[in-house]
């Protein structure tokens, strides 16, 4: 019972770590474009002022029960995710159901989300929304490709799906992403257009699309979406951390102290990483579509089939 | 040649019945939470809300030129919370920004039935006040809250961007007083409004029930 | 005239085969008035047989007094650089011209605002009635008998206090005691 | 007389009676299909066991008819899909012309099929499969009856170049090894690719052109969506499905002797064709702009996957393959009854003509919404098991690393056909001209929502379909077949727990859909989808707004090398190469009397020539 009762106080930890983790870096990013623009920028807890505002708006539309249940599909899939990944080494709080699923699941379970979103923005019958959706799945039948190539070299390398196994690879060798260069340049290429950051963010062009997907939903809907939005760029960066980067966590401290170390350390991780597709964007004008797609078929694939080939010959099959 | 009688300076009836006819319409409606009476909640929603405000930048007329000014480096409203949305369902504040035609007024009000409460209107330049340098313009109108309700006019022609700076924050001060925001009052008052939109808009085909 | 000689050269092989009244305004840039009748085949002419390839406005004034409409076809020979301006006047009262836009498609967009705007008729003018104005059922808006404040008084609420909201004439006037002379008085209102 | 001859001779007499009850009352024909369809699956389910058999000898030869666990399986998909199919018939086909024809043929196909899986010898092997395929050509001209010639051509010609390099095989079968019996064949080694090369290749030609196999694909998508829709279900679902059926006969050789060296490049050339099935159908699956054509190609894709399955054959590919084949059977057929009902309801399928019907047909939007997540294979619907288990198989069982690529490209792909189905046709803009439109009747929504409830248990409870498919796998050569009732796990020990993901899910779900319908309930008021943000503008009634066509068009531009490779045009350039060959040959008939006396004198004179060397 007690076990139990750890395990869903436990969720709730994690839940809430990654909402508002993943909060104070999209107010992060707001402050650090603000910067480069040579401006002061919003506080860094924008974010949070702009999700209670949307919360607390008075009235809301919905345009029929798939619409209604857009932000649904987007939480369930940003939770579900978050409970299968590992977020810290071992840790009695933060170790949801990490043995449960695999890579496979993962990955699948990553597209969930936007799917559903996708569903309730086709219902809206705004031609912007289903314009957006269109470019978006054709995008992800791009990036989607260096990244399984990547995961593929990974599970090949370490003879393993499990994400859990490979933290514990790297727990006692190096680092995958010494031990795996290509395969973590073939994930971060795909990263960039995973996080929808310029130059791959004609899905939601404000300007060209009015946002695209999104263009129908406010107040409570626009909130609940902007939440699980958050939660999954922390997911993101949490994986590519768990995958390639050793980790977090992995200290010999014990108890409370253990725990905190391995926060900050996974704190330290996580935003050079979040910095990467921030920076690029930063600088990068946009892609089209078609162009996005052909740039994730050429030289992140071809590190995605280096990484494989990597791989094969680290495990000795040739 | 027909005959023309020129305005001059409105005489006292005139002036009393504007009073009647622009009297503040909007005074308790939408304001369950003025300075006095709003809870800790409210207080705290308040805010949020001052603090964080998406802008419906709907570029009217030639004030629209000065939005990107407000909005870029040297001004940068971002500071303040303000960010520019793409479509009336996520925007809290529609900025109307220099003369409105009737064509455009159509639009406009569309546009503000669109978006969710507690919804605020900044109207900027003198045509949006008092039709400006189109004072006699067959195909503009001269004073905007007789149409929407407006919450901060900006004078100038143009405004600079202090002064629209000038104007966000004095809607921040009557958000923060709970005085802003007559998205609720309007429908309450919209048979007047509505009288007063079809009024210009001569093929109105809106639907007649108020479903947005 | 020396110096004009090709404008002149032109104007001279217009008047040859045309109607027409025209002069060489200066440099580049002729005029010529010609009858209503006689537009599409003088613009015809310049298009086919003097390289004016390209028309770069149609324009149209209120006569009020004289009871017409003056309708200006400016064209251009980017050879030669010449500026020709057809000048021709149509009745008032029954304002109808020839559609040209078989000539020159962009000038169903010209065609089309004069409907709106004038009243203008063109026979054969394809495209909406509606073109910038919306639900307008009032007299076109351009003509110079339309009273535009007028209009706006009864359809427009106006804030009150306002004082700048009459004839700027007359409120000059009132403001500085100064007297409008003679000459300009043909140009005021009433 | 043997139970198994009754079932085949109620289907007989079913098909014969229901082609009589025509002539007398229409509405009961249909009925009586379909209760013929459900006797027989009763005596069947009931009265039949797995390890049936029964001799018996025909014209002198020695016959053999009989189940094994592995021909039960497939009986499953036949008599689950055409007992829902024939029940969703009645309702779907009132009213139209030639039902005695209809449901005459129909029968006659599950006759067809039936007799497939339970022959045991080359012979009624040959027969049934004969009958299953004329019935079924019968069924895909149904809707073009007087256009014979142009529109089931592709399918017969393909079925008949199938039977007759089976035809072949058999032959040489008889030949070489002296059997006609399916178990002394494979005993005897003659599938085995070592001896006699040709007569597996002749079989997997046969079968691998029913399962829509890549260069023999192009019949597919034509004859999918000619057919009417509930024939389509049984068409895609079950028929194909023989195919697959005959391709692990084939391999049973392979799967007995557990050495993954035998078979190898046969297997990697078929595994690629899969793949490259399940790409190109994918592909071409995302710019139909016909919902049934869509369903066509993506059923191709499909069978790509179960194809790639059964040639990994390893352990999880195969029981991937056969978890697949009962799946697949499960969403597409209730995708093509959705497809159905929407025609049945709208009068047609074309997405750019449609759209917005979510509102007036909900059940028919959740069967297909159901389905569709299954297709995607995104968890917790019972398609991601499937696409689990083969992604599994590929990566850690065999080494087939680029091929996985593939195949998960095709199924990424396949998210944006599956999206552009539930869009086109219930999504949207809803208009003016579909506002009269009603749900489908009872009949028709009974059966779609069965198997979608039956995709929706898969997700969670896989175990139900692992369980005869690990009976049928240990039939066709493996041993000890481990699954589980609710989690995944592969041969590095990493497992999937469903149950748990579908309750966490299902959690979430609840969670979520609460907080956001109670939170400012009274004022989240339902607008309209002409109340959209166009700028202001306002849409008129008649205006539709909906993005449809051209829908992939920036996805089309990048894969335009792909789309460059169509099939359809190389096999036309070869019937036309073949048409001018044959040409020629025919001019040598000039129907003069004085050509054929040439003729003969210079065979005479030939023979005569050469006579030593002819007849040394």
């Amino acid at each position: 019972m007690e076990g139990i009762l750890f395990k869903i106080l436990g969720a709730f930890l994690t839940a809430i770590l990654a909402f508002v983790v993943g909060m104070f870096y999209g107010g992060l990013r707001r402050k650090v474009t603000a910067r480069v623009q040579n401006r002061v920028g919003p506080p860094v807890h924008q974010n949070f002022l702009d999700l209670m505002k949307l919360q607390s708006k008075r009235t809301n539309i919905a345009h029929g029960f798939m619409g209604h249940l857009a932000p649904v599909w987007i939480i369930i899939a940003a939770i579900t995710v978050l409970m299968f990944i590992p977020i810290l080494h071992g840790d009695l709080w933060f170790n949801n159901l990490t043995m449960k699923g695999d890579l496979i699941f993962l990955l699948y379970m990553m597209v969930f989300g936007s799917l559903g979103m996708a569903l309730g923005a086709g219902q809206t019958g705004n031609p912007n929304s289903a314009m957006g959706v269109s470019r978006g799945l054709a995008q992800l039948a791009g990036f989607e490709i260096p990244f399984m190539l990547s995961l593929i070299a990974l599970m090949l390398q370490f003879k393993t799906t499990s994400i859990s196994e490979l933290m514990q690879v790297q727990e006692s060798g190096s680092w995958i992403i010494v031990q795996n260069p290509f395969a973590f340049i073939a994930a971060l290429l795909a990263s960039l257009g995973m996080f929808r950051y310029s130059p791959f963010d004609i899905v939601g062009a404000p300007a060209e699309l009015a946002s695209g997907p999104r263009s129908e939903f406010g107040g409570k809907y626009l909130g609940t979406m902007m939440t699980g939005g958050a939660v999954f760029a922390f997911i993101k960066l949490v994986m590519y951390v768990d995958l390639f980067l050793g980790g977090a966590g992995n200290n010999n401290l014990e108890g409370i102290a253990g725990t905190a170390l391995g926060l900050v350390e996974l704190l330290v991780k996580t935003f050079l990483l979040y910095m990467i597709p921030v920076f690029i964007g930063l600088v990068s004008p946009r892609f089209r579509t078609e162009q996005a797609i052909q740039f994730f078929w050429k030289w992140p694939t071809f590190f995605g089939l280096l990484a494989i080939g990597w791989a094969l010959y680290k495990n000795g099959t040739f | 040649m027909s005959e023309i009688k020129t305005l001059g300076i409105p005489t006292p009836e005139e002036i009393k019945q504007a009073q009647i006819d622009f009297a503040p319409r909007c005074t308790s409606a939408g304001r369950v939470n003025d300075k006095e009476t709003q809870g800790t909640v409210e207080y705290i929603l308040n805010f949020a809300r001052k603090h964080s405000l998406f802008v419906m930048a709907y570029g009217t007329g030639c004030g629209a030129i000065e939005i990107p000014a407000t909005m870029t480096s040297r001004y940068d409203a971002e500071r303040f919370g303000i960010r520019g949305a793409a479509t009336p369902r996520q925007a809290d504040v529609l900025l109307i920004t220099g003369y409105l035609a009737t064509k455009t007024l159509k639009r406009v009000i569309r546009v503000y039935e669109q978006m969710q409460d507690p919804k605020y209107v900044i109207a900027f330049g003198s045509c949006a006040i008092n039709g400006g340098m189109y004072f006699d313009s067959y195909n503009t109108i001269k004073a905007l809250d007789r149409y929407i309700p407006v919450d901060v006019y900006i004078a100038g022609c143009m405004p600079r961007p202090e002064s629209v700076i000038n104007g966000f924050v004095k809607l921040q001060e009557l958000i923060k007083n709970g005085n802003a925001g007559n998205g609720e009052a309007y429908r309450e008052d919209l048979d007047w409004y509505r009288k007063n939109q079809q009024k210009v808009i001569k093929n109105w085909d809106f639907p007649d029930k108020y479903n947005w | 005239m020396s110096k004009l000689k090709k404008e002149n050269k032109i104007l001279d092989k217009l008047n040859d085969v045309f109607d027409i009244s025209g002069e060489v305004k200066r440099k580049l840039r002729i005029a010529v008035k010609i009858d209503s009748k006689n537009v599409s085949s003088i613009l015809l002419f310049l298009k086919n047989q003097h390289g004016f390839i390209h028309l770069n406005h149609i324009s149209c004034v209120d006569w009020i007094e004289e009871g017409e409409f003056e309708l200006v076809y400016i064209v251009w020979n980017p050879k030669t650089k010449l500026t020709v301006l057809v000048h021709t006047r149509i009745d008032r009262n029954n304002p109808v011209m020839e559609n040209i836009d078989t000539i020159w498609d962009q000038a169903n967009t010209y065609e089309r605002e004069f409907r709106e705007m004038f009243g203008i008729e063109f026979p054969g003018l394809v495209g909406r009635k509606e073109f910038i104005l919306e639900d307008w059922d009032d007299m076109p808006p351009m003509r110079k008998d339309f009273d535009t404040q007028k209009y706006a008084k009864e359809n427009f609420a106006t804030r009150p206090g306002r004082e700048d909201a009459q004839d700027v004439r007359e409120a000059i006037q009132k403001r500085s005691g100064e007297v409008i002379p003679d000459f300009a008085k043909k140009y005021s209102r009433d | 007389m043997e139970i198994i001859a009754i079932i085949l001779l109620i289907l007989l007499v079913g098909s014969i009676l229901s082609f009589l009850i025509n002539r007398v009352n229409k509405n009961f024909t249909g009925v009586t299909a379909f209760l013929v369809a459900l006797a027989s699956g009763v005596v069947f389910f009931t009265k039949v066991q797995s390890g049936y058999q029964f001799n018996f000898q025909l014209a002198g030869l020695d016959l053999q008819w009989g189940l094994t666990d592995y021909s039960y399986y497939f009986a499953y998909i036949i008599f689950g899909l055409s007992v829902l199919a024939l029940l969703y018939s009645i309702k779907y086909m009132e009213g139209k012309a030639r039902l005695g024809y209809y449901y005459a043929s129909f029968l006659m196909t599950i006759l067809g099929m039936l007799g497939v899986v339970v022959s045991q010898d080359f012979v009624s092997l040959f027969i049934f499969w004969e009958i299953m395929t004329w019935a079924s050509f019968l069924l895909v001209i149904y809707n073009s009856y007087y256009k014979i010639k142009t529109k089931g051509i592709k399918y017969m010609i393909f079925s008949a170049i199938g039977a007759y390099a089976m035809l072949t095989a058999i032959v040489f079968i008889r030949v070489h090894y002296d059997t006609l019996l399916i178990s002394e064949a494979i005993a005897k080694g003659a599938f085995n690719f070592e001896q006699y090369i040709y007569i597996p290749i002749f079989l997997l030609l046969g079968f691998g052109i029913k399962a829509a196999v890549m260069p023999f694909h192009v019949w597919a998508p034509s004859a999918y969506s000619k057919s009417p829709m509930p024939f389509t279900t049984i068409f895609s679902g079950a028929m194909s499905k023989m195919g697959i059926f005959g391709i692990g006969l084939v391999f049973t050789t392979f799967y007995l002797s557990n050495d993954p060296e035998n078979f190898y490049w046969v297997r990697t050339i078929l595994g690629w064709l899969g793949g490259i099935t399940a790409v190109m159908g994918t592909i071409y699956a995302l710019i139909q702009t016909d919902a049934k054509k869509l369903l066509a190609y993506s059923s191709v894709a499909q069978l790509g996957y179960i194809v790639v399955g059964l040639s990994t054959g390893t352990e999880l590919g195969v029981m991937a393959a056969l978890y697949l084949a009962v799946i697949h059977a499960v969403f597409k057929g209730a995708l093509f009854m959705v497809a159905g009902a929407v025609e049945k309801q709208v009068g047609t399928t074309d997405m750019t003509k449609i759209s917005g019907l979510i509102r007036k047909m909900p059940w028919t939007f959740f069967v297909a919404l159901v389905s569709i997540i299954a297709l995607a294979g995104v968890p917790p619907l019972g398609g991601f098991v499937g696409k689990w288990l083969l992604y599994e198989a590929l990566i850690t069982e065999s080494n087939n690393y680029i091929l996985v690529v593939v195949v998960f490209f095709s199924s990424t792909a396949a998210f944006m056909y599956s999206y552009r189905f539930l869009f086109g046709l219930f999504l949207g803009q809803e208009e003016k001209e579909t506002e009269h439109i009603k749900e489908a009747p009872v009949t028709m929504i009974i059966p779609m929502v069965i198997l979608a409830v039956i995709a929706m248990i898969a997700g969670s409870y896989p175990g139900l379909i692992f369980e005869p498919a690990a009976k049928a796998m240990e039939a066709i050569g493996f041993q000890n077949v481990s699954w589980q009732m609710s989690s995944l796990t592969n041969i590095w020990g990493d497992t999937t727990d469903l149950f748990l993901i579908s309750m966490m899910i299902f959690a979430v779900f609840i969670i979520a859909f609460i907080f956001l319908t109670l939170k400012g309930l009274k004022k989240t008021r339902y607008v309209g989808t002409k109340d959209i943000s166009t700028s202001g503008e306002l849409p008129k009634e008649w205006e539709n707004l909906t993005f449809q066509i051209d829908f992939f068009k920036p996805f089309e531009r990048a894969a335009a090398p792909l789309y460059s490779m169509n099939m359809n045009k190389i096999w036309k350039n070869l019937g036309k190469n073949l048409e001018a060959f044959f040409g020629f040959f025919r001019k040598l008939y000039t129907g003069n009397g004085q050509t054929y006396a040439l003729f003969v004198v210079i065979f005479l004179v030939v023979l005569l020539l050469f006579k030593d060397v002819i007849f040394s």
